[in-house]
C-alpha cells in the first residue's frame, strides 16, 4: 500500500498544521483553539495507534523526500521510533489539557499553543527520523520552537534563561552539524539501520569515526543535559509549568537521549561500538551525571529546580543503559525513556499545581500541603516513589533491568552507581513527601486555594492523576505485550538480533 | 554544445525592465507604481518560462543585432545565469510588492512627511527597474565590456536609490558608495583593456579558449577581481557597505543587500570558474578565502555591536559575503569537493538574497511602524507585530544556517566541500560564523519577545508590506526544502564536475 | 620645398611669435585686464597668421575656407569671453592697475 | 619602443597618478578629478594598444569602447557633482573628513 | 609605427599635467588644468589615429566635463556659509600613509607597465572582420559601425546610462529641495548677441557632425554635446530654462533617445531576426533616425546635468515652471 507510507508524515503534520493554524487564530478565540488542540492530539494518538499496529505486524513505513544531492528527509517508523512517538503523542494530549487550564486568562496564548504544537511535531520528527540528516533537521527545529516557549513570560529572567538555553543548544547543534557533515563525507548520507552501518567504513578512517562519535555525543548531550553541558536546564525552569513538563519529560531532554540511542544502536551499531571501545567513556559520563545531578538536587529549595536536577540525573539512566553493553541493560535504558517521562511529567504538573493553587514554589513552604491539595500530592507521591525505584512503580522496572544488565556484563561499578543514586533520590524526594503529608504548617494560617485553581481544577488535576495512574499501571502490568517493557523487549530483540 | 535559438524571450527579460523604467518615469507616481508591479510579475513569469526552456533544451546563445561574437555581443543562457535571473525576479517581485505599500501615503503621518514619501516613490520605480535591467544584462551578457556597462548601470541606479532619502547620512553614504564602486568599475575596465589587448576578443566563451597563463593574464585577472571585490565589498574594502545599505529606504536596502551584491559576486564566479579556469592559481583562491574568513568573523562581531537593526543587518551582509567567498578556496580542491563548493557558494548567495531581502523588509516595516530601528526599543514587538517578527525569525533561520532553510543547504554544502578537500579549518569557521549569526539574530528576537512597554504609539503597517516580507522569508525557507530544483538547474552546463555530488570517500 | 612652403612657414612663424608674446604678457602683466589684453591680441592675430600659413600650405580652397571659418568663430568667441571676464572682474571689484 | 607602448605606459602612469589622488586628496572635486584622470589613463591604454597593427589600421573596437567609456565618465561626473552639491548645501562641507570632524564636534 | 618627437614631448606633459592638476592649491587652477589636460589628450588621440575619440574628448571629456566642474565649484563658492579652510590631503598619518600609498601605486604601475612589454607585438584584433562586415552595416565609418551596429547593444545601454543619470539627478533634487537661491543673473548684451550668432551656427555644426558620422568622425554624441554647449552658454548667460520635470514634454525629450533606440531594437526583432538586427535595406535610415533622436535627447540631458551640479535645477522649490524670456 503506497498511501501507508505517508502515515508517518500525517502524524507529523497533525501537530505541525495545528501549530500553523493556531498562529492565525485571534487571541480571544479560546474555544476554537482548545478544540483544535485537543482534536488533533486525539487524532494523533489514533494515527500512532494505527502505525503501531502496522509495525507490530512487521509492516515497514518509510516516507522519503529527496532534499538535495542524495540527502533525503526520511521518516521511518521502526519499533524504537514508535516508542518515542507514542510517548510524545500521549503526553502531548495531557500537557495540552493541562496547559489550557494553566494559561487561562494570560496573554499571547495563540503564540504559546502554536509553538507548543510545533515543538511536539519537532519531537515527532526526531522520533521518526530515518537518517541522521533528518534527525538534525528536526533537532534544530526543536531548538527554535522551544525557545519562544522558554521566554514566553517575557520577563527579564525568562529572557536571560532563554539566552542561556539558546547558547547551549545552538552550540550543541553546531557541533552536531559539524560532526554530521564530517560523517557524511566519510560514509555518505547515513540512514539508520538496525545494528548500524558504519562498520563498513574502512579501518584507516576509524580514528576519525571515533572523534565523530564523541562530537555527536557532545551535540546530543547538550539537550540530554549530560554533566558539563547541563547548565541550561535548571535555568530554563522560569518557563511556565507545562513547558517545563514538556521540556523535561518529552521534548528536549528526551530528544537528546533518543539521539544518543540512535547513534549508538542504529548508526554505529552496538558491535561496532564495542569494537571501537567507545562506550566505556559514555558510561562514565552518564554515571558522573547521575551522581552529580542527584547531589545538586539535594541542596535545592526551589521545587522546580530540585526536579530539574533530578531530571539531569534521571535522563542519564537511559544513557547508562545504552552504554552498559548487553541486552538487559538496553531494555532498562530504553524503557526508562518512557517511564521517566511519565513520572517526571507528573511531578512537574504537580509542582505547577502547587504554584497555581497555593502560590508555593519552595520546598520549605510545603509543610502540610497534602491536606489542602490531596489529589495533587497523591499523584506527586506516586511519581516520586517511582523515581526512587520503589516497587511496584514503573521506575522500579527500569532500575531493575539496569542493575541486572550491569551484573550480566559484570560491571559492578554500575550497580554501585545505581544504588547510590537511588539512595540520593530517596534523600531528596522523601523529605518532600514527609513534609507534605505529616508536617504541620508553622507559617501564617492557610488562606484558601486561589480562585484560578478552583476555576480550572479539572484541567489542572486530571492530567497528573492520569500520569500517576500510568506510573502505577506500567509497573504492575509490565509483563503484558503492549506495555512499554514488552515493546522495548521487541526493540532489543531486533537490535541484538537474537 | 550550445545552440543558437530563435527565441527572443531572453531579450525581453532584459529589455522589459528598461522599458517599464522609462514608462514609470513618463507616467509619474500613481500609474508608475502600477506599471512597476505588473512588470515585476510579468518578469517573473518570463524568467520561469526561460528556466523551463533551458531545463528542457539546454544552454543557448543569442547574437544581438545578428552579429555573433567576436564581432557582436552574445547573450548566453545556461543554468547559472537562468538561476540568477529567476531569483532576481522572485526577490524583485516581492520587493516591488513591498515598495507598493511602502511609498503609499501613510495614515497618521504629517502631510509634509507623506509628500516626502510620495516623491521618493516617484523616482524609486524608474531607478529600481534600471537596476533590475542592469542586473539582467549582467547575468546574461557574454561580453566583458558589455558587462562593464551593465555594472555601471547597476551602480548608478543603486547609488541614486541610496541617496533617495535625501538625508545627510544617505547622501554621505551614497557619495562614499559612489567613489568606491566607480573605482571598482574602473579597475575592472582596466582588466578588460588588458585582456582585449592581449587576446583581441571580448566574449567570455572565446576568451576561455584563447587565454593562456602568463604575466598579462595574471595582471588582467587580478585587476578584474580587485574591481569586483570592491564592488562586492569583501573584507578590507567593505566599509562603504554598511552605511549605504543601512541608510537607504527599506526596499532599497533589500535591493542592495539582496541583489546588487549577488550581481557582482555572480560575475566573479563566472569569470573565475569558466573563463579563467585554466590560468587561475590556487593560491589566489586561498587568498580570497582568507579575506572571506576575516569577513565572516569581523562582520558578525560588528553586527553584534550595532544598536540599529538595519546597521546590524548590513554588517551581517558583510559576514555573509565572506561565506560566499569561501567558494574560491574550496573549489581548488579535489573533484569530489568541487561540486559541493560550487553548488554551496551559489546556493548560499541566492538564499542570502532571499533571506536578507526579507530581513530588510521587516526592518523597514518596523521603522514604518515605530519610526526608528533601535534594537533596544523593540520590546513587545512579537506581540504587536507578529507577522513581521515571524518573517524575521524565518529569514534569521536562513542567515544562521539552521535547517530547513536555504542558508542551511548552502552551509552544508560548503562545509562538506571543506571536509572533502581536507580544509577543515574552513569547516570550523563556517560553524563559528553560524553561531555568531545566531547571536545577533536572537539578540533582536529576544527583545521582541519581552513584555511590551505600555502606551507606545505605532503606525499600522499595511498588510501588503507584511505579506510580501513574509512571502520572501518563506522563500528563504522553501529553498531549504526544494533544493533539488535549483541545484538541477545549476548543473546545466556547469563548469564543475557534478557527477560525484553524492560522493564520499569510500 | 617650394616658395609657397617658405611663405607658409614664415606666416606660421609669425603666428607663433604672437603667441609667445601673448604668453609673456599673461605672465608678466600686472593685472587681469592687461593680461586679457595681451591674451586676446595674441590669440586673434597669432591664430590668424597660423591659419593663413596653414591655408597656403594646404593650397586647397575648400580647406582654406574651413580654416578661415574657424578663425572667425574663434575671434568672435574670444572677444565675447574676454568681455565677459573683464565684466565679471569689474563686478567683483577688481580695480585696474595704475602706475604708481 | 613604439608609439603604442609609449602611450600605453603613459596611460598606466596617468591611471596610477589618478589612483593616488583619489585616495590621498580630500576635497570631493579633487576626488572626482582624480577619477576622471584614472579613466583617461585607461582610455589611453586602450587606444594606444589598438594602434599596433601591422597594416596601419587601428582597431575600431577599443575606439568604440572608449567612446562609451567617455560618455559613462561624463555621466558619472555629473551625477557625483550633483551629489556633492547637495551634500555641500546640507552640511557646508566638501570632504568626508570635514563632515566627519564636524559630526564629531557636534556630538562632543 | 615609430615615435616622433612630438609624442615624446606630449606623453610626459600629460603625466605632469595630471599630477599638477590634482595637487594644485587652488581648485580653480586644478579645473583649468583639467581642461588643458583634456585638450592635450585629444591631441594624443589624433596621434593615435583616433579622430573620433579626439572629437568626443575635446567636446565631452574636456569642455563639457570642465564646464560641469566649473559650474559646481562656482556654485559651491557662491553658497558657502562660512569660510572653511580644508586641508588638501587627508590628515590621518599623512606622511607615512602617503609614502606607503605612493610605493604601492608605483609598484602597481611598474607591474602593469612591465606586463605591457610582454604583450604580443601584433594582435590584429577584429579589424579584418570589421572591414569585411562593414558593407552590411549601413555605414562606412568603422567606429560608427561598431558603435551603432555591431555593438549597438553597448550604445543602447550607454544611452540608458545617460537617461538613468538624468533621472537620478532629478531624484536628488526633488527630495527635500535644497534651498538654493539663484541670483538673478543679468545677461550681458554681448553674450546674447554672441549667442544669436552662435546658436544657428552650432545647430548647423551639430547637424553636420550627425550627417558625417556615417563615414567620418562624428555622430550623435558629438553633435549632442555641441548643442549642449550652446545650451549651457545660454544657461549661464541668464537665459532661463524650465527644468520642471512634471511637464511631459520635457520628460519625453529625455526619454526619446533611449526609448526610440529601444523600441526600434525591439521592433525589428521577430522571427529569424534578432534584437537590434536591422534589415539591410533599412539599416542606414534606422541608424540615422536613432542618431537624430539621440542627439536631441543627449543635448537636453547634458544641459540638465550641468544645471544639476551648478544650482540651476531648482525644480520643486518654486514656481519655476514658466520660461523666462531672454533678459537682455
Amino acid at each position: 500500500m503506497i498511501m501507508s507510507n505517508w502515515l508517518p508524515l500525517f502524524i507529523l503534520m497533525t501537530s505541525f498544521l495545528t501549530g500553523i493554524a493556531i498562529f492565525f487564530l485571534r487571541e480571544e478565540n479560546h474555544s476554537t483553539r482548545s478544540f483544535l488542540n485537543i482534536f488533533n492530539a486525539v487524532l494523533k494518538i489514533f494515527l500512532v495507534g494505527l502505525l503501531m499496529w502496522g509495525v507490530f505486524n512487521g509492516h515497514v513505513y518509510e516516507f522519503r523526500f529527496p532534499l538535495f544531492l542524495g540527502f533525503d528527509i526520511v521518516l521511518n517508523a521502526d519499533s524504537l521510533s514508535l516508542l518515542f512517538v507514542c510517548l510524545s503523542a500521549i503526553l502531548w494530549l495531557l500537557t495540552t489539557i493541562y496547559a489550557i487550564g494553566y494559561l487561562k486568562g494570560t496573554s499571547n496564548q495563540s503564540r504559546f499553543f502554536g509553538f507548543f504544537s510545533l515543538c511536539v511535531s519537532a519531537t515527532t520528527g526526531i522520533a521518526l527520523a530515518g537518517n541522521l540528516f533528518t534527525l538534525l533537521v528536526f533537532y534544530e527545529f526543536l531548538t527554535l520552537t522551544t525557545y519562544p516557549l522558554v521566554v514566553h513570560k517575557g520577563t527579564k529572567e525568562a529572557v536571560k534563561a532563554g539566552r542561556v538555553y539558546l547558547m547551549y543548544t545552538l552550540l550543541g547543534g553546531a557541533v552536531l552539524f559539524f560532526a554530521m557533515v564530517w560523517l557524511s563525507s566519510l560514509a555518505g548520507p547515513a540512514d539508520f539501520t538496525e545494528r548500524g552501518i558504519l562498520s563498513s567504513v574502512a579501518t584507516e578512517y576509524h580514528p576519525q569515526i571515533i572523534i565523530i562519535f564523541f562530537l555527536l555525543i557532545l551535540g546530543f548531550g547538550v539537550k540530554a543535559a549530560l554533566v558539563p553541558l547541563h547548565g541550561w536546564l535548571p535555568k530554563a525552569m522560569v518557563a511556565p509549568a507545562p513547558v517545563s513538563a514538556l521540556l523535561h519529560a518529552v521534548a528536549v531532554v528526551k530528544a537528546g537521549a533518543f539521539g544518543i540511542i540512535r547513534v549508538v544502536y542504529d548508526l554505529y551499531g552496538i558491535e561496532f561500538c564495542q569494537q571501537l571501545k567507545i562506550l566505556q567513556g559514555l558510561a562514565i559520563m552518564a554515571a558522573i551525571t547521575i551522581i552529580y545531578g542527584s547531589i545538586r538536587a539535594l541542596f535545592q529549595d526551589d521545587l522546580k529546580r530540585r526536579l530539574a536536577y533530578s531530571t539531569v540525573s534521571q535522563v542519564s539512566y537511559i544513557i547508562l543503559g545504552v552504554a552498559a553493553i548487553g541486552p538487559i541493560a538496553t531494555i532498562g535504558g530504553i524503557v526508562h525513556l518512557v517511564h521517566q517521562g511519565i513520572m517526571k511529567i507528573t511531578l512537574f504538573f504537580c509542582a505547577g499545581n502547587l504554584a497555581e493553587g497555593m502560590n508555593i514554589s519552595r520546598i520549605s513552604e510545603m509543610n502540610g500541603v497534602g491536606r489542602h491539595m490531596p489529589w495533587t500530592m497523591g499523584a506527586f507521591t506516586i511519581a516520586a516513589l517511582g523515581m526512587i525505584g520503589v516497587p511496584p512503580m514503573a521506575g522500579f522496572i527500569s532500575k531493575w533491568y539496569l542493575g541486572m544488565g550491569a551484573l550480566q556484563s559484570s560491571q559492578l561499578w554500575i550497580v554501585l552507581v545505581l544504588l547510590l543514586s537511588s539512595l540520593l533520590n530517596a534523600a531528596y524526594f522523601l523529605p518532600i513527601i514527609y513534609a507534605a503529608w505529616f508536617k504541620d504548617s508553622k507559617e501564617v494560617s492557610f488562606q484558601g486555594l486561589t480562585t484560578k485553581w478552583t476555576q480550572n481544577r479539572r484541567y489542572l488535576l486530571y492530567p497528573p492523576l492520569v500520569t500517576a495512574g500510568l506510573t502505577l499501571l506500567m509497573g504492575i502490568f509490565a509483563g503484558l505485550p503492549f506495555s512499554p517493557l514488552g515493546w522495548v523487549k521487541l526493540i532489543t530483540l531486533r537490535e541484538y538480533g537474537h | 554544445m550550445t545552440q543558437i535559438i530563435a527565441s527572443h524571450a531572453s531579450v525581453w527579460t532584459i529589455m522589459l525592465p528598461f522599458l517599464s523604467g522609462v514608462l514609470c518615469f513618463m507616467a509619474g507616481r500613481r500609474i508608475g507604481t502600477l506599471i512597476g508591479v505588473v512588470t515585476a510579475f510579468i518578469l517573473t513569469i518570463l524568467t520561469l518560462n526561460l528556466g523551463v526552456s533551458v531545463f528542457q533544451s539546454g544552454p543557448s546563445r543569442y547574437a544581438i543585432g545578428g552579429w555573433s561574437s567576436p564581432l557582436g555581443i552574445d547573450i548566453h543562457l545556461d543554468g547559472l545565469s537562468v538561476l540568477m535571473l529567476g531569483f532576481t525576479a522572485i526577490v524583485g517581485t516581492c520587493i516591488s510588492m513591498y515598495a507598493f505599500g511602502y511609498f503609499k501615503d501613510r495614515k497618521g503621518l504629517k502631510k509634509e512627511k507623506n509628500k516626502h514619501y510620495a516623491k521618493m516613490g516617484t523616482y524609486f520605480w524608474p531607478l529600481w527597474f534600471f537596476a533590475w535591467g542592469g542586473l539582467n544584462v549582467l547575468f546574461l551578457s557574454s561580453d566583458i565590456f558589455n558587462i562593464y556597462v551593465a555594472l555601471e548601470i547597476v551602480s548608478f541606479s543603486a547609488i541614486a536609490l541610496v541617496a533617495l532619502k535625501g538625508s545627510v547620512d544617505a547622501l554621505l553614504s551614497a557619495t562614499r558608495y559612489f567613489f568606491l564602486t566607480l573605482l571598482g568599475s574602473l579597475v575592472y575596465l582596466f582588466g578588460v583593456g588588458f585582456l582585449y589587448s592581449a587576446y583581441g576578443v571580448l566574449d567570455l566563451g572565446l576568451l576561455e579558449t584563447v587565454i593562456r597563463p602568463g604575466m598579462i593574464s595574471t595582471v588582467a585577472i587580478t585587476l578584474m577581481t580587485l574591481g569586483l571585490i570592491i564592488k562586492t565589498a569583501l573584507f578590507p574594502i567593505h566599509f562603504w557597505l554598511p552605511p549605504a545599505h543601512a541608510n537607504a529606504p527599506a526596499p532599497v536596502s533589500a535591493i542592495l543587500s539582496g541583489l546588487v551584491v549577488m550581481g557582482s559576486f555572480y560575475l566573479l564566479v563566472r569569470l573565475w570558474f569558466e573563463t579563467f579556469t585554466g590560468v587561475i592559481m590556487p593560491v589566489a583562491g586561498q587568498l580570497l578565502g582568507v579575506l572571506g574568513a576575516i569577513a565572516i568573523l569581523g562582520g558578525a562581531l560588528q553586527a553584534l555591536r550595532q544598536s540599529r537593526l538595519k546597521m546590524m543587518l548590513a554588517y551581517s551582509t558583510v559576514a555573509q559575503i565572506g561565506y560566499m567567498f569561501l567558494l574560491f578556496p574550496l573549489l581548488a580542491g579535489n573533484s569530489i569537493g568541487q561540486g559541493f563548493a560550487w553548488g554551496g557558494g551559489i546556493y548560499f548567495s541566492i538564499s542570502h538574497a532571499c533571506a536578507k531581502a526579507a530581513a530588510f523588509m521587516v526592518a523597514g516595516s518596523i521603522m514604518y511602524a515605530l519610526g526608528h530601528d533601535r534594537i533596544k526599543d523593540f520590546r513587545g514587538l512579537a506581540q504587536r507585530f507578529p507577522i513581521g517578527v515571524f518573517a524575521f525569525a524565518l529569514a534569521g533561520m536562513s542567515l544562521m544556517g539552521l535547517p530547513p532553510s536555504g542558508g542551511f543547504i548552502g552551509k552544508w554544502m560548503l562545509l562538506k566541500a571543506a571536509m572533502l578537500t581536507g580544509q577543515w579549518w574552513y569547516a570550523l569557521l563556517i560553524v563559528a560564523g553560524s553561531i555568531l549569526a545566531a547571536c545577533y539574530i536572537f539578540r533582536v528576537l529576544e527583545i521582541t519577545l519581552k513584555a511590551a512597554n505600555p502606551g507606545e504609539k505605532a503606525l499600522h503597517i499595511p498588510l501588503r508590506m507584511q505579506l510580501s516580507s513574509l512571502a520572501m522569508s518563506f522563500f528563504a525557507i522553501l529553498l531549504g526544502l526544494a533544493a533539488t530544483i535549483p541545484l538541477e538547474i545549476l548543473k546545466i552546463d556547469s563548469p564543475v564536475f557534478f557527477q560525484s555530488m553524492e560522493g564520499f570517500i569510500k | 620645398m617650394s616658395v609657397n612652403d617658405y611663405i607658409s612657414v614664415f606666416f606660421i612663424g609669425v603666428g607663433v611669435m604672437f603667441f609667445i608674446a601673448g604668453i609673456l604678457g599673461v605672465l608678466r602683466f600686472p593685472d587681469i585686464y592687461s593680461r586679457l589684453h595681451a591674451l586676446t591680441k595674441a590669440d586673434n592675430l597669432g591664430l590668424g597668421f597660423i591659419i593663413l600659413g596653414l591655408a597656403l600650405g594646404i593650397g586647397e580652397i575648400s580647406m582654406a575656407l574651413k580654416l578661415l571659418f574657424i578663425w572667425v568663430v574663434v575671434i568672435i568667441s574670444s572677444a565675447t569671453s574676454c568681455y565677459l571676464i573683464a565684466r565679471a572682474a569689474l563686478r567683483m571689484g577688481i580695480v585696474p592697475w595704475r602706475k604708481l | 619602443m613604439s608609439t603604442a607602448i609609449l602611450y600605453s605606459i603613459t596611460g598606466i602612469i596617468i591611471f596610477t597618478v589618478g589612483l593616488r589622488g583619489l585616495v590621498i586628496y580630500t576635497h570631493f572635486l579633487r576626488k572626482v578629478l582624480a577619477i576622471n584622470v584614472m579613466g583617461t589613463g585607461i582610455f589611453m591604454f586602450l587606444i594606444a594598444l589598438a594602434n599596433r597593427n601591422s597594416n596601419g589600421m587601428p582597431d575600431p573596437i577599443p575606439h568604440a569602447m572608449v567612446l562609451t567609456g567617455i560618455v559613462v565618465a561624463v555621466s558619472a561626473t555629473a551625477f557625483i557633482l550633483a551629489l556633492v552639491v547637495r551634500l555641500h548645501a546640507a552640511t557646508g562641507h566638501t570632504s568626508f573628513e570635514a563632515i566627519h570632524n564636524d559630526d564629531r564636534g557636534a556630538k562632543l | 609605427m615609430n615615435i616622433n618627437i612630438f609624442d615624446l614631448l606630449l606623453a610626459p606633459t600629460l603625466i605632469f599635467l595630471a599630477w599638477q592638476m590634482l595637487r594644485a592649491r587652488d581648485l580653480l587652477v586644478s579645473i583649468v588644468l583639467f581642461i588643458i589636460f583634456g585638450v592635450l589628450v585629444s591631441l594624443a588621440w589624433v596621434q593615435l589615429q583616433a579622430p573620433d575619440i579626439a572629437l568626443v574628448e575635446a567636446v565631452i571629456g574636456s569642455a563639457l566635463t570642465g564646464a560641469l566642474f566649473l559650474g559646481c565649484l562656482g556654485h559651491m563658492e557662491s553658497h558657502r556659509k562660512k569660510i572653511v579652510i580644508e586641508k588638501i590631503k587627508i590628515s590621518k598619518g599623512s606622511k607615512v600613509y602617503d609614502c606607503f600609498l605612493s610605493v604601492l601605486v608605483i609598484s602597481m604601475g611598474s607591474i602593469l607597465s612591465w606586463s605591457v612589454l610582454t604583450l604580443p607585438k601584433n594582435v590584429l584584433g577584429l579589424t579584418d572582420k570589421i572591414q569585411s562586415a562593414l558593407a552590411k552595416s549601413g555605414v562606412e565609418n568603422p567606429v560608427t559601425a561598431v558603435i551603432l551596429n555591431f555593438r549597438g547593444y553597448d550604445t543602447l545601454l550607454e544611452m540608458g546610462v545617460l537617461f538613468l543619470v538624468v533621472v537620478s539627478v532629478y531624484a536628488l533634487h526633488a527630495i527635500e529641495p535644497v534651498s538654493i537661491k539663484i541670483q538673478p543673473r543679468q545677461a550681458s548684451r554681448v553674450l546674447i548677441a554672441f549667442l544669436h550668432i552662435l546658436t544657428p551656427l552650432m545647430i548647423l555644426v551639430a547637424f553636420y557632425l550627425l550627417l558625417v558620422g556615417g563615414h567620418a568622425p562624428g555622430g550623435a554624441f558629438q553633435a549632442g554635446a555641441m548643442l549642449a554647449g550652446v545650451g549651457i552658454l545660454m544657461l549661464v548667460g541668464g537665459v532661463a530654462f524650465s527644468f520642471n520635470v512634471e511637464r511631459w514634454v520635457l520628460r519625453f525629450i529625455y526619454v526619446i533617445g533611449f526609448g526610440s533606440f529601444l523600441l526600434i531594437g525591439l521592433g525589428v526583432m521577430g522571427g529569424e531576426r534578432n534584437f537590434l538586427e536591422y534589415p539591410e535595406y533599412l539599416s542606414k535610415k534606422l541608424i540615422f533616425l536613432i542618431e537624430f533622436l539621440a542627439t536631441i535627447s543627449i543635448s537636453f540631458i547634458l544641459v540638465t546635468l550641468f544645471a544639476g551640479c551648478s544650482g540651476f535645477l531648482n525644480y520643486g522649490k518654486s514656481n519655476s515652471g514658466t520660461v523666462r524670456g531672454v533678459s537682455a
